[in-house]
């Protein structure tokens, strides 16, 4: 009993699609940061590359980067220091895999896995591994203690990120993303209006898996100069640049299934060719949400960081499980 | 340097300054001047930390200004000359303030031009720890019982007390200041254009 | 069934992409010399038979694989080296002493498995032979109904047990505060 | 690191507390919040800093060896390089001393003019921390807020000195005279540009609405409460110890503002509040240059009200020549206090000249106060006590 061959020749086209999809979201959603912070803080941001709006803003950038010479510091690790910016980008790329856009499995995902959520969250911790082998490979203390930063805060914020998403878990009957939808289209309501304390705890937590204001520590410009990317540069710093673009989107992406309703909303078909553009407009409004708030709150100490999540987020959440189960068997 | 008489008895705050000087002089045991409203006691060098830790616990001048010194001496490399011949020696200051109407006291000490050494005030205010540090590097002064003695501004490998009068300004030898061009006089003050070179 | 009729089977290949590397690194695990390679090799051989698991359809332990053992322990393992000490470069003397008789474990360990495995596929057929339940994946709600059903005592069991080592793991790395300390800790 | 891992690893089982090994940190010179080139060197055992030492003097100039051999009015042209994001406050009280020993007062107008730029000195400074210090704890917003006021400012500056940074405007007797129409009508009249004072009364009613602005952006946010509020907490005897002055001193309790009671500027005729703060921690050394700010907004407005008319200069003699005599004339600058000390035995330049820069006490503070710091909480300390460089090292 063998899979079809042609199975792997879809899969593989598929994933190439996702890959190339990775540094196109990047490059949009990094944009979209750059003028949207300009706006907030009364600058034009880029306005030149492209002609209008600076729309080429990030494409030239690209190519900067391309052009820039590989530095690798002579005290690195070499081949760690090498891979972990691809480690960082496999996680991002892994989580678009199970997208899903529309209700035809056919066209609207890469594949559709019966565990789906429970994928994602555990694909996103490949980008961990990453991050500490940057942070370890530099050779730089300073991008030591943001490697160090970001497992503690990664491993600390894993937890109420997989117990937000149980109350939608049980609520859908369902693990797999395409489920959660149909479940949340075939109910008429988003499950973001009963399960809106698991919501408040996904973003909070996605925000500290993203590495974002207000809990960029590892990063931390003014303290750890540019943690655990410090020694990065050229292609390879646009690893980095990119996966945290494509993480946003990715994460905002599963945030809008799990609680918005994904690509359903109230009297439109989602059979139509408007449901990826309904995803795309939800996302969009996280998307916006993140950058928002980074542009506007100051960066919290990792102390800090740690007790919101061990003792506010987890015990909530917990708390959200207990709730949402009862409930569920209730009525 | 005393102000004149009649200066001292311009303003009442003039007197005030006085009564200030004299309140600090007594407490500490030293010799009070007002000079242009400025406070200077002068006290032995024996009596330095002593004096300094009456004015930063009785008379309540808990604030450390500075702390630095002045090289008199009548051989100088760069700058003016003193006119008069001075006495040959290192004069010590630390200004010290209270933090209520803002009398400041200059408490002065005068060193050994050739080997000045005074114990240090680190362990009165704590501030002077810097000072001192600057002051042993710039003017080569030992300060005894300073927890921690080294260089502050310059390299360790640097030799040499800068601000120490016969410390020359290498750049001025090798291309002299071009600024007496500013200095020269007016042609309608009659004298002839100065040569007079304070940086040379 | 013969090796070239094996080989043709492209399931093989995808089964041998991943065996070999996790083969090699697991040897890699032990003989490097370095601590932090040891565990990045571990996280390689960890993901290859998360694949295996894949092949095997058994999807859901396989990003449990992936969740617990990449995304936390080795995470935590990193933590700890790093945390501790992590030097860039070759160490000497990484081997420790028990390394021989730990090994002969591994072995037996190994032998053991494979004699079992191997009564069981002979039983249900020769050897190399598709196991039945592949290419069939168990509904990870099958799982989940066993464990709160047929094994529902002893998951308990094991939950207990685990919150057991939980608490004790935390008396025994907790460091017993002065009073002072503990108003210090307060503070902060 | 010597030893083995097993070897650790079999310690790590008989010892039951996990020793955390020390790491020396290395910050600065070159680092994104040392403002400019300060350098610490940090033993941190995680997180938290057992030993701090600061190392200064990368930018270290010799203003004071310099000033032996340049005159008094070269002098000026150099001292404004000390706190560069003040320069106008630095000259005044060097100016003030040189007065003070050739017994020369400045004109009323001239001695407001510069009362009116210290205070637009202490605002773009006071206006740059207001930018930094949120971007040192992460929010990069509030800089664009205060850089957009500061330029306000700073252009204001600049159309009566015509530098924006290094003014060079003080004169001793008084200040540069400027050319209100324009240079080629020298004849016009010397005095500040017109339409000077209704562009600063313009512009201060800005500064103040920025001043709301951010203080609803950066003072209502949890997360910078978080980050300020308790954190580096510094008493009053101890800062005074060290010499630490101006706002930082303030926010400790300490109503102490040499404005209030020094007479370098006139300040005894205007009316405006100290504002002191109670805890001295981060977030009251933050508050204190904000109000300080309104503050100053305040005094510019009274001034630019009834500014006296006279001439902008004193009649001092074509060379200056400074009569023998020492004095120390100290001013509340923005970084606190300010000082000269001028020792001149009757020449072109003087004998000595002791410059009291206020960052320079305000740094000795950093190894009391940074010790048992976490090192996110270093750079939360460092930014609130707002120094310079080039005012550490002169």
């Amino acid at each position: 009993m063998s899979l079809e061959l042609t199975f792997w020749w879809l899969l593989a086209i598929k994933l190439a699609v996702a890959a190339a999809v990775v540094p196109v979201i990047g490059m949009v959603i990094g944009y979209a940061e750059m003028k949207l912070s300009a706006h907030m803080q009364s600058r034009v941001g880029p306005y030149f590359a492209g002609g209008r709006f600076g729309w080429a803003q990030l494409i030239a950038d690209g190519v900067k980067f391309i052009q820039k010479e590989d530095i690798i510091p002579e005290k690195a690790d070499r081949p760690v220091f090498k891979w972990a910016p691809a480690l960082v980008m496999l996680g991002t790329m892994a989580l678009l895999v199970i997208v899903p856009l529309h209700p035809s499995s056919r066209y609207g995902i890469v594949r559709d896995l019966e565990v789906g959520i429970f994928y994602a969250l555990a694909i996103s911790s490949v980008s961990t591994i990453g991050v500490l082998m940057a942070g370890w490979s530099s050779a730089n203390k300073y991008s030591m203690i943001g490697g160090l930063r970001a497992a503690g805060q990664l491993i600390a914020y894993e937890l109420p990120l997989v117990l937000a998403t149980v109350g939608v878990v049980i609520q859908a009957g369902t693990m797999s993303m395409q489920g959660i939808v149909s479940a949340q289209v075939a109910q008429g309501w988003p499950f973001a209006l009963t399960q809106f304390i698991g919501f408040a705890i996904f973003m909070i937590a996605t925000l500290a898996e993203l590495t974002r204001l207000p809990f960029d520590m590892p990063i931390a410009e003014s303290e750890l100069v540019m943690g655990y990317v410090t020694e990065y540069s050229g292609f390879r710093f646009l690893f980095f640049f990119l996966a945290e673009f494509a993480n946003m989107f990715s994460m905002s992406v599963i945030a809008a299934t799990l609680f918005l309703g994904g690509y359903g909303l109230w009297g439109i078909n989602p059979e139509t060719l408007l449901s990826p553009i309904i995803l795309f407009a939800k996302v969009g409004v996280l998307v916006f949400l993140m950058i928002w708030l980074r542009w506007t709150l100051p960066r919290l100490r990792e102390d800090q960081l740690q007790t919101l999540a061990w003792k506010w987020l987890i015990p909530i959440s917990i708390l959200n499980i207990i709730v949402t189960a009862v409930l569920k068997v209730v009525i | 340097m005393t102000a004149s008489p009649s200066e001292n008895s311009v303003s009442e705050a003039a007197a005030a300054l006085d009564e200030f000087a004299d309140r600090v002089a007594g407490a500490v045991g030293g010799r009070a001047e007002v000079s242009h409203g400025t406070v200077k006691v002068r006290v032995a060098s024996s009596a330095w930390k002593e004096a300094l830790t009456v004015t930063s616990g009785d008379l309540g001048l808990v604030f450390l200004s500075w702390l630095s010194a002045i090289d008199w001496t009548n051989e100088v490399a760069v700058g003016d000359e003193p006119d008069e011949p001075v006495e040959e020696r290192y004069e010590l200051l630390c200004a010290v303030s209270n933090l209520s109407d803002g009398n400041l006291a200059i408490i002065s000490t005068d060193l050994d031009h050739d080997s000045p050494s005074i114990a240090s005030v680190a362990d009165v205010y704590p501030g002077a720890n810097w000072h001192e540090r600057e002051a042993a590097e710039m003017f080569g002064i030992d300060f005894v019982g300073h927890p921690d003695l080294t260089k502050l501004y310059l390299p360790d490998s640097f030799e040499g007390h800068p601000l120490r009068k016969d410390f020359p300004l290498l750049s001025r030898e090798v291309k002299p200041w071009p600024g007496k061009v500013d200095v020269e006089d007016m042609p309608e003050n009659g004298s002839s254009p100065s040569t007079e070179n304070p940086g040379a | 069934m013969t090796f070239s009729d094996w080989i043709a089977e492209p399931v093989n290949w995808a089964f041998l992409a991943m065996a070999i590397p996790m083969v090699v690194a697991a040897l890699r695990v032990v003989t490097s010399r370095n601590v932090v390679h040891a565990a990045l090799f571990l996280v390689l051989a960890l993901a290859a038979s998360a694949g295996l698991f894949i092949l095997l359809s058994a999807e859901f332990v396989a990003w449990v694989l992936v969740l617990v053992y990449i995304g936390a322990v080795v995470v935590l393992f990193l933590f700890g080296i790093m945390i501790t000490r992590a030097p860039i470069g070759r160490e000497t003397n990484l081997s420790h002493d028990t390394r021989w008789p730990a090994a002969a474990a591994a072995l037996g360990v190994f032998a053991v498995t494979f004699w079992l495995i191997n009564g069981v596929t002979q039983q249900i057929g020769g050897f190399g032979d598709p196991l039945p339940a592949v290419g069939r994946a168990t509904p990870t709600g099958i799982l989940g109904e066993g464990f709160i059903n047929r094994y529902l005592i002893p998951f308990e069991a094991v939950g207990f047990v685990l919150l057991a080592a939980l608490i004790g793991g935390i008396t025994l790395a907790r460091k017993d505060l002065t009073p002072a300390e503990e108003e210090e800790g307060a503070r902060v | 690191m010597e030893g083995t891992f097993a070897h650790h690893l079999s310690e790590a089982a008989v010892s039951v507390e996990l020793e955390t090994e020390g790491m020396t940190l290395n910050i600065g010179p070159q680092h994104p919040s040392t403002h400019g080139v300060l350098r610490l060197i940090a033993t941190v055992d995680g997180e938290r800093a057992t030993n701090v030492r600061p190392v200064i003097g990368y930018m270290h100039r010799g203003y004071e060896k310099l000033s032996e051999v340049r005159t008094y009015p070269q002098i000026i042209t150099i001292i404004n390089r000390i706190d560069w994001v003040s320069g106008f406050a630095n000259e005044v009280p060097f100016v003030v001393a040189a007065e003070r020993l050739m017994g020369v007062e400045a004109p009323p107008r001239a001695q407001w003019i510069r009362l009116v730029l210290t205070e637009m000195a202490r605002i773009s400074s006071h206006l740059v921390f207001m930018a930094s210090y949120p971007l040192e704890l992460g929010a990069a917003t509030p800089l664009f807020f205060a850089l957009r006021e500061r330029e306000r400012v700073l252009d204001l500056l600049e159309s009566v000195t015509g530098g924006r940074f290094h003014p060079n405007f003080n004169r001793i007797g008084g200040v540069k005279p400027v050319y209100a129409a324009g240079p080629t009508t020298k004849k016009a009249g010397m005095d500040i540009p017109s339409g000077f004072l209704a562009e600063t009364r313009d512009a201060m009613t800005k500064v103040l609405a920025t001043c709301e602005e951010i203080e609803n952006l950066v003072a209502g946010n949890e997360v910078f409460l978080a980050r300020t509020k308790n954190v580096g907490v510094l008493p009053v005897d101890v800062g005074a110890s060290y010499g630490v002055s101006g706002p930082n001193l303030r926010a400790s309790g300490a109503g102490f503002d040499l404005r209030t009671v020094s007479d370098y500027l006139p300040y005894a005729e205007f009316d405006f509040d100290v504002p002191v703060g109670r805890n001295g921690d981060c977030w009251d050394r933050w508050w204190v240059r904000l109000e300080e700010i309104r503050q100053s907004a305040r005094i510019i407005t009274q001034a630019i009200d009834g500014l006296p008319s006279s001439p902008l200069q004193a009649k001092v003699p074509r060379i200056i020549k400074v009569p023998a005599g020492e004095t120390y004339v100290r001013a509340e600058n923005p970084k606190g206090e300010m000082g000269y000390h001028l020792v001149s035995l009757g020449g072109l330049g003087p004998y000595r000249l002791k410059i009291r820069s206020a960052s320079f006490s305000n740094l000795s503070i950093l190894p009391w106060i940074l010790e048992e710091a976490l090192v996110p909480d270093f750079i939360a300390i460092m930014g609130s006590l707002d120094f310079v460089l080039g005012d550490v090292d002169r």
